[in-house]
């Protein structure tokens, strides 16, 4: 019976992510167009998009290879799985022992890594800008989540994500701590980077020496384009909801809750999401995009507080 | 004493240099020189399987010198073969005329002579004789080209020699000034093997000060630096088959006498250590020789600054003492021997087929003669130290044993060594790889003396018989 | 057991002879590799068969040193590092069997390379100092005969000549440490020297030298200058075996004499491994990330890997100073585990360098591209290679790498402070080390092997034979298997870990599904197996889906680019322009890196030029003052050279009454 | 009479060393050369004086020797060499010869010092005659190097050899006394026929380098 919820759960969360992850970027392109003063367009918009570039002929490159046909799909693949084993409204998930916080970090980088190469496929300049770019800063980024990821792991002594919500979560919880403090700031830096967002790269844009994951998949149509606008809408999903469970973990069901629970679980966290989403887009509305050489150092914050963060644990202890 | 080979060994020699400088003609003497080195060759054998004679008031065989001659003797084979076809060679070229060779094959054996007796000799005063003789020898052959350059290097050896002769002598009449109260008057006081037995009763100053003109007399053949100016130039002058003779022999029996005379003063307890002072000027010359050999261009030049590099390190080792440096250091005469002979045979044909004795115009020997290229690649790594060959082995010994006791000696010495092996890879690369330079004529002489060395070496390297062994340690133990 | 590892080893050694017997014929570089395989797989029979029944079995030749002999000894150490010697030998075996067909002078090839495995097995093999340093300078010996195997060009000539003065310190470095560990009694055999008691700055003093000497092998920095410059010079199969299994090798060294030899070891030498395994590491990638030679970002990638493995010893030894055993086996899996991985990784992808080199004649990343579309059996392999040394999951590269970030997160046990924060700040160095490397492999592959072909040679590879491919192939398999089931690898490892630190991870196979549980299933697992079933379930799954509901229709039609017409293959992004990111935020403080742009005025006609200036800061502060250094003591030693023979009477006269002096003070 | 014998050899011995310091204060090279043969006039009554205490027949051969070939074979041969290189005048000290002086004191303080280290085991004359002899070789070691020219140097190491000679006459019952100085006397006559063929005047100290570098491509 354990089994069956178990599986049922597991199910139901890869269901709603998936389900939910367009309808997050269509609210922050939805809050962030009203914040303009735009009308934007509706929240359903990026499901209609997505819809109708399935149902679009495929432009390929001539000189296209077979990578570049099935990077999509493992690109979207390996988003989903990773997405599907962060507690959204559960913990205790079916499949959570496949892949810990570190690899959900790795798989993720393994998506950017078949995207990047992608980008280089086709061998056009703009390609190859993209994904030079991309892995520069997934090079200053994976360290500094990765830095986050060991303060975490070290505050709840695993890095088991089940684990560490239900120890964060408590009873008898961790308490406020300067170290998570840094951790949550850097790992909010670290997904606005992660996801193309302002001020590193502006996912609203086309035709501008600036921009990076568009550059990259500028090649990419139709269904291809739409796995990896999936993929992508998947892992900013992915972003919120590990800051939403790590930071703000009330609401989460446990193993074993009652339905009810898991219901009010659902409830809490298309809540988070809905704040998330906006305060994401109120961040975007109000900066400026920076220029590309500007965004390590702004990475280099992250990296510096993950560092801290991680030291500053054994201080306090220490003192 | 009538059966003994130890007569054949002196005999051989000194007959046939009066033959040979009776003889016209080149192949026969060239040959009859062969025939005499092997024969002697042939009695120095013997000596291992025959009852050794008693010591007598001259002459000795003993476990420590047994091996130098048998050594001696083999190399002087092996240069001697080496030498036929060299000195054909020059007489195509017309770098040497036939009254030369003629004095050169007797000048040959005279010097095997006085090698033979040097290292034979139970007598400290007819081993001073001896040792002279064979550098006079040397010193008559090296100038044997008569160029500006070989009259001046001969010259430079002469003079440096005399004086060595001069303080090695002062120490000798020392020794015998000690040890005169004690073991009477006349020769018994100059009888190496009394000597020895009565040394914990000489004075002890006077041994110390015999001993410093001594290291600094016989110091001054062995080549050791700051007495060493005459070895390069004597070995870049001369005819190459003498230069591998030098370096092979003549140095070592400059430095087996020293450890005779060593062996004395260490048997007065009283006596200031010799170690230090061996110590000090092993260093000295290792770590000069290294720098030295980075500016060389000449690569005869260059080998002979690598014999005095091993000349410190072998100096070094007995200045250290203990069995296993004494056994090291045993080991690495031997092996510096047939291994620099063997470089400097390699290099006498690459200087001949290319006509160049300059590193600038002596490259790429594997590609233009790969035998030849090779095997001096095998002689140049070896000298560098490098295993399998029996040179790493004694530097192995050498360094772990030292480094176990004085560290900072240790490191002294490593830093020799690499700074010489620093050097020596570089012109390795320069002369055995990269385009070829110069002329690609097929060497004349086949080398297989020097094939015949590195292999000697090479099984030294990995397996040392049980009775070599046996006798490296019982010396090793004797020296103390 | 023992017997067949010394006769596969002899028999290596005595291939290289019968290579030089038969030289000049023409199937004799066939013969020789072909023969080769066998013994490397005895080898690999050996050591599989020692890890699974854990027997120590040893001999004594009569050679060597004379008193004591050769000692050669099986133990789970060795077993695990034969294991790493014989695949890897094998499969550049075979490798070589195609590869070797393109050698211009197998000459100076073929009768090196089978000393040089038995060489390296023997080095493993051996159970005395003396043995052990023998083959270990043969090893040296040999792979820089087989580097200087193209000796023609100055450059690996160069290379060479560094590698071997190098390899020289370096084992100059460990005979020093031998001599330390043996005292001065003449017995070298380790068993004596296991026996032997001695004092901690001994201890600390031997660590430090076989730090250098293995490590200067290895290529931890500031020792690694040789290695990017001699691993490409050497022909690819012989790069393959130095950077896979060469470094492996002297890692094998230092383990050997540090976790073995040594015995106790204060907690103090740790933060010096730890710190320079991620010094390496680090500076290892970024000049990987910046290099423009597919061989030397290879070379550069072996340094990284080396930190990596290195900083991951360096955590064991804290732990196990600490009395931490359990801490410390999870630290030597991980170090083992990387071990094992990159060496099948790092191999592959030499390999498949020198396949793009039989192919097509180059190894600038400026002149390749496309050989995806050319050679689509080598890209895919090298694809594999690619994804493992990048660290991304589920291949092998990304297991050992995850098992070092679960050793860092025990930190918060160490007793010491400052290693409890150096070694979380360690973890994050070499997380940015893995980012850093996948960046220089999209470079890597990028610029390789998609776009567009940038040369004609490039655009008509063509793909390389089966030897190759087969080689290949194994390694890419390995590298798979490793990735998907770490679990089978870390329990054959087990024993080494147990002999070592006396204790070890628990039974991974007996875990669900084959999880890799490192400590508890409460603090972390990772099963690559399911996510890679996950991932290639919903992969195809989601293809299915679209294919069915959306549609299957697809055109082939000129790149869009943003419309740019696109003509040349060279407006492609190359490889400088690719590494300019990097290049300015790391290279600017680790490389001097500037760039310089020389604009022609308005209307002339010569071409604008962009330049990159970089530097390697170790070797021009370190080794080019050293050698400078030692030219000019030469030169100004050299005028003793030129003295008249009145000063050198002089020399004599001084050395006398020094002496004499010395006489009248002494007593 | 063993106390006379003693003391008269210590005279000569003395004498000896007095003439060493002679001879470093030439500065002429005909002087030198007449000085020269003094000091082996004295070396040869030495000899011949330990001939007569030691009751050693063969020394009387060696004192022969010495003042045949060394005091009168060799000065004229160098004499003529000399005047006909027409250099009989030259000047050629490397350093002043008070400096030379000095050195010279000193190490002769140097060899007294060395001597009394000599344990009363020795005889005495290994305590006080080896002094002398130890002086007179350090003082033509020091004549060697402190001159320029070659047949100063020559005589130098005459001197020096005289040293050897009266340190081997003074060992009571050596053997070979008489051989060693056959052959010194031998080496000495090679030296000379050596300057003498090769025309060396300057070849002991040629200050200029670059003669040298000619030929032997050393040289950066």
């Amino acid at each position: 019976m354990a089994l069956i919820t178990g599986f049922a759960i597991q199910g139901l969360q890869m269901l709603l992510v998936l389900a939910l992850a367009p309808g997050l970027v269509g609210l922050v392109r939805r809050i962030k167009a009203r914040l303009m003063r735009r009308p934007g367009p509706p929240i359903r918009q990026p499901y209609r998009d997505l819809l109708r570039l399935m149902r679009k002929e495929v432009v390929l490159a001539e000189n296209a290879s077979w990578l570049f046909r099935a990077t999509p799909y493992l690109v979207f693949a390996a988003s989903w799985v990773a997405a599907a084993l962060v507690p959204t409204f559960a913990t205790g998930l079916q499949f959570s022992w496949t892949a810990d916080l570190i690899a959900i970090v790795a798989l993720l980088g393994s998506a950017r890594f078949f995207l990047a190469l992608a980008g280089m496929d086709v061998g056009t300049s703009f390609g190859g800008i993209g994904s030079s770019r991309e892995m520069m800063f997934a090079s200053m980024a994976e360290p500094a989540m990765l830095l986050t990821v060991f303060a975490l792991s070290l505050v709840a002594g695993s890095t088991q994500l089940s684990t560490v919500v239900q120890v964060l979560h408590g009873p008898p919880g961790v308490g406020l701590r300067v170290s998570l403090g840094m951790a949550l700031v850097s790992l909010v830096i670290v997904a606005i980077a992660e996801n193309g967002r302002i001020p590193v790269d502006n996912p609203a844009t086309h035709l501008e020496l600036t921009m990076v994951h568009e550059a990259m998949v500028l090649e990419y149509s139709g269904r291809h384009l739409a796995m990896i606008e999936l993929a992508a809408a998947l892992k900013l999903l992915l972003y919120v909801s590990l800051i939403a469970c790590l930071f703000v973990p009330w609401g989460i069901a446990r193993e074993g809750d009652p339905p009810v629970a898991l219901a009010l679980g659902i409830g809490t966290y298309l809540l988070k999401l809905a704040l998330g989403g906006a305060a994401l887009a109120v961040f975007e509305a109000s900066i400026a995009k920076m220029r590309v050489f500007r965004v390590p150092d702004y990475l280099g914050v992250a990296l510096m507080l993950g560092l801290l963060g991680t030291l500053l644990l054994f201080v306090s202890r220490a003192l | 004493m009538s059966l003994s080979p130890i007569i054949p060994i002196l005999l051989v020699p000194v007959g046939s240099a009066a033959l040979l400088a009776l003889l016209p003609g080149y192949r026969l003497t060239a040959r009859l020189n062969v025939l005499a080195s092997v024969l002697t060759f042939l009695a120095a054998v013997a000596l291992f399987v025959l009852p050794r004679p008693e010591p007598g008031n001259y002459l000795l065989v003993d476990d420590l010198n047994i091996v130098f001659i048998v050594l001696n003797c083999f190399v002087g084979l092996t240069a001697a073969l080496f030498s036929a076809g060299y000195i054909g060679h020059e007489i195509e070229t017309g770098r040497l005329t036939p009254v030369y060779v003629r004095f050169y094959h007797a000048m040959y054996q005279l010097m095997m002579f006085g090698m033979n007796l040097a290292l034979l000799s139970n007598n400290i005063g007819l081993m001073w004789v001896a040792i002279e003789l064979a550098t006079l020898t040397t010193v008559l052959m090296v100038g044997i080209y008569r160029t500006h350059e070989a009259l001046e290097a001969a010259w430079k050896y002469f003079i440096l020699g005399s004086v060595g002769i001069a303080l090695a002598l002062f120490g000798t009449i020392l020794v015998y000034v000690a040890a005169q109260p004690v073991l009477g008057d006349g020769t018994p006081s100059m009888v190496w093997t009394r000597l020895v037995a009565g040394a914990p009763r000489f004075d002890p100053a006077l041994l110390n000060l015999a001993f410093v003109f001594l290291l600094l007399g016989y110091g001054t053949k062995v080549g050791l630096v700051p007495l060493h100016a005459w070895l390069p130039d004597a070995h870049a002058e001369g005819p190459t088959p003498i230069s591998a003779v030098l370096s092979g022999l003549l140095l070592n029996v400059a430095l087996y006498a020293v450890l005779r005379f060593k062996m004395l003063v260490a048997a007065q307890p009283e006596a200031l250590a010799p170690g230090p002072l061996m110590i000090g000027m092993g260093l000295v010359s290792l770590i000069f020789a290294g720098f030295m050999l980075y500016r060389r261009r000449d690569v005869k030049r260059f080998f002979a600054y690598s014999s005095i590099e091993h000349m410190g390190i072998i100096t070094f080792a007995f200045g250290m003492g203990g069995p296993l440096a004494n056994f090291a250091g045993l080991l690495h005469m031997v092996m510096h021997s047939l291994t620099k002979s063997a470089i400097f045979f390699g290099v006498g044909n690459a200087a001949q087929v290319k006509g160049t004795q300059k590193f600038a115009e002596i490259r790429g020997l594997s590609q233009s003669h790969p035998a030849l290229g090779w095997g001096l690649a095998l002689g140049i790594l070896a000298i560098a130290g490098m295993p399998p060959f029996g040179v790493f082995l004694s530097e192995f010994l050498i360094v772990t044993s030292t480094f176990a006791r004085t560290p900072a000696l240790a490191l002294l010495l490593v830093f020799g060594l690499l700074l010489a092996f620093g050097a020596l890879l570089l012109r390795l690369t320069s002369l055995v790889f990269g385009p070829p330079e110069g002329s690609e004529h097929p060497a004349r002489a086949a080398p297989v003396a020097l094939y015949l060395h590195m292999a000697i070496v090479l099984t030294a390297g990995l397996y040392l018989p049980g009775p070599v062994e046996h006798w490296f340690q019982n010396v090793a133990r004797l020296l103390g | 057991m023992i017997e067949a590892a010394a006769i596969a080893t002899l028999g290596l050694f005595l291939l290289s002879p019968l290579a030089i017997a038969l030289r000049g014929r023409a199937s004799v570089s066939g013969l020789i590799y072909a023969l080769s395989i066998l013994p490397c797989l005895g080898l690999v029979g050996v050591g599989l068969m020692g890890l699974g029944d854990r027997h120590s079995s040893a001999m004594v030749l009569p050679v060597g040193l004379p008193w004591i002999g050769a000692h050669l000894r099986l133990d789970a150490l060795t077993d695990f590092f034969l294991l790493v010697v014989g695949i890897g030998g094998a499969a550049t075996s075979l490798y070589a069997i195609g590869y070797g067909r393109h050698e211009e002078e197998p000459g100076r090839v073929l009768p090196f390379y089978p000393g040089f495995l038995g060489a390296m097995a023997l080095v493993v093999l051996a159970d005395d100092a003396f043995t052990f340093l023998v083959a270990w300078e043969v090893m040296s010996l040999l792979s820089w005969a087989l580097v200087m195997a193209h000796h023609r060009e100055a450059e690996v000539r160069a290379a060479g000549l560094i590698y071997l003065i190098m390899a020289a310190f370096g084992t100059m470095a460990l005979v020093l440490a031998f001599g330390l560990l043996a005292g001065s009694g003449g017995d070298y055999a380790f068993a004596a020297i296991r026996s032997l008691p001695r004092s901690m700055p001994v201890s600390i003093a031997v660590a430090f030298l076989v730090l250098v000497g293995a490590g200067s092998k290895a290529g931890v920095v500031p020792l690694h200058l040789w290695l990017p410059r001699a691993h490409p010079a050497a022909p690819s199969h012989v790069s393959a075996l130095m950077s896979g299994v060469m470094t492996k090798v002297a890692i094998y060294a230092f383990l050997r004499v540090v976790f073995d030899l040594i015995g106790p070891l204060p907690w103090m030498v740790s933060p010096v491994l730890i710190l320079t395994g991620v010094a390496t590491a680090v500076l290892g990638i970024v000049n990987a990330a910046v290099a423009d030679d597919m061989k030397k970002i290879l070379a550069y990638s072996t340094i990284e890997n080396v930190g990596v493995i290195f900083a991951a010893i360096g955590l064991a030894q804290a732990f196990r100073a600490d009395d931490m055993p359990t801490a410390a086996a999870l630290a030597l899996s991980a170090a083992l585990f990387h071990v094992f991985n990159h060496m099948a990784f790092k191999s592959l992808l030499f390999m498949s360098s020198g396949a793009v080199l039989t192919a097509t004649g180059r190894r600038d990343l400026d002149g390749l591209g496309g050989l995806i579309r050319r050679m689509p059996v080598t890209s895919f392999l090298t694809l594999i290679g690619v994804v493992a040394i990048s660290a991304l999951p589920p291949l092998n590269g990304f297991a050992s790498e995850w098992m070092v970030f679960q050793t860092v997160l025990q930190s918060p046990q160490l007793p010491q402070l400052g290693l409890e924060m150096l070694v979380p700040a360690a973890g994050g160095m070499l997380a940015l080390a893995a980012a850093l490397a996948a960046a220089a492999f999209v470079r890597f592959y990028g610029l390789g092997f998609l776009g567009r072909g940038r040369s004609a040679e490039a655009s008509n590879a063509r793909e390389v034979d089966r030897y190759m491919l087969a080689a290949m192939g194994g390694l890419a398999a390995l590298c798979v298997l490793a990735g998907l089931v770490p679990a089978l690898v870390l329990d054959r490892l087990a024993p080494v870990v147990e002999a070592l630190t006396r204790s070890r991870l628990p039974v991974q196979s007996a875990e669900p599904w084959l999880t890799v549980v490192p400590v508890a299933v409460a603090r972390s697992t990772y099963n690559p197996l399911l996510v890679c079933l996950f991932i290639a379930a919903t992969a195809s799954a989601a293809a299915w889906v679209v294919h069915r509901a959306g549609t299957r229709a697809l055109r082939r039609a000129p790149a869009w680019d943003c419309g740019f017409p696109d003509p040349s293959p060279l407006t492609q992004y190359g490889a400088g322009s690719f590494a300019q990111p990097l290049r300015r935020v790391l290279g600017g403080v680790l490389l001097r890196a500037r760039e310089e742009v020389e604009m022609p005025p308005p209307g002339a006609t010569v071409p604008a030029r962009h330049r990159v200036i970089q530097h390697d800061l170790i070797w021009e502060w370190a080794y080019l003052p050293l050698a400078r250094g030692i030219l000019k003591v030469a030169t100004e030693a050299n005028r003793l050279q030129f003295l008249t023979i009145r000063r050198y009477l002089a020399f004599v006269m001084g050395t006398l009454v020094s002496l004499l002096l010395v006489l009248s003070i002494w007593r | 009479m063993e106390r006379m014998a003693f003391d008269t050899a210590h005279l000569l011995a003395g004498g000896l060393v007095l003439v060493s310091f002679m001879m470093i204060y030439q500065d002429r090279l005909q002087a030198l050369l007449n000085t020269f043969t003094l000091h082996a006039v004295v070396l040869s009554g030495a000899v011949a004086w330990q001939a007569w205490t030691q009751a050693a027949g063969h020394l009387y051969v060696t004192a022969a020797i010495a003042l045949i070939f060394k005091a009168i074979i060799i000065p004229s041969a160098l004499t003529r060499i000399v005047q006909r290189l027409g250099i009989h005048r030259e000047v050629e000290q490397v350093v002043g010869t008070g400096l030379t002086m000095l050195t010279g004191m000193g190490l002769v303080a140097l060899s007294i010092v060395l001597m009394l280290h000599v344990t009363s085991k020795a005889t005495a004359f290994a305590r006080e005659d080896l002094a002398f002899a130890l002086s007179v070789v350090l003082l033509g070691l020091l004549m060697m190097v402190t001159r320029r020219n070659a047949v100063s140097q020559v005589v130098g190491f005459m001197s020096l050899e005289n040293g050897l000679i009266l340190a081997a006459a003074g060992a009571r019952g050596m053997p070979l006394v008489v051989e060693i100085s056959v052959a010194f006397s031998i080496l000495v006559a090679f030296i000379v026929i050596g300057i003498f063929l090769f025309r060396i005047r300057e070849r002991f100290d040629t200050v200029d380098v670059r003669a040298l570098d000619s030929f032997r491509g050393e040289r950066r």
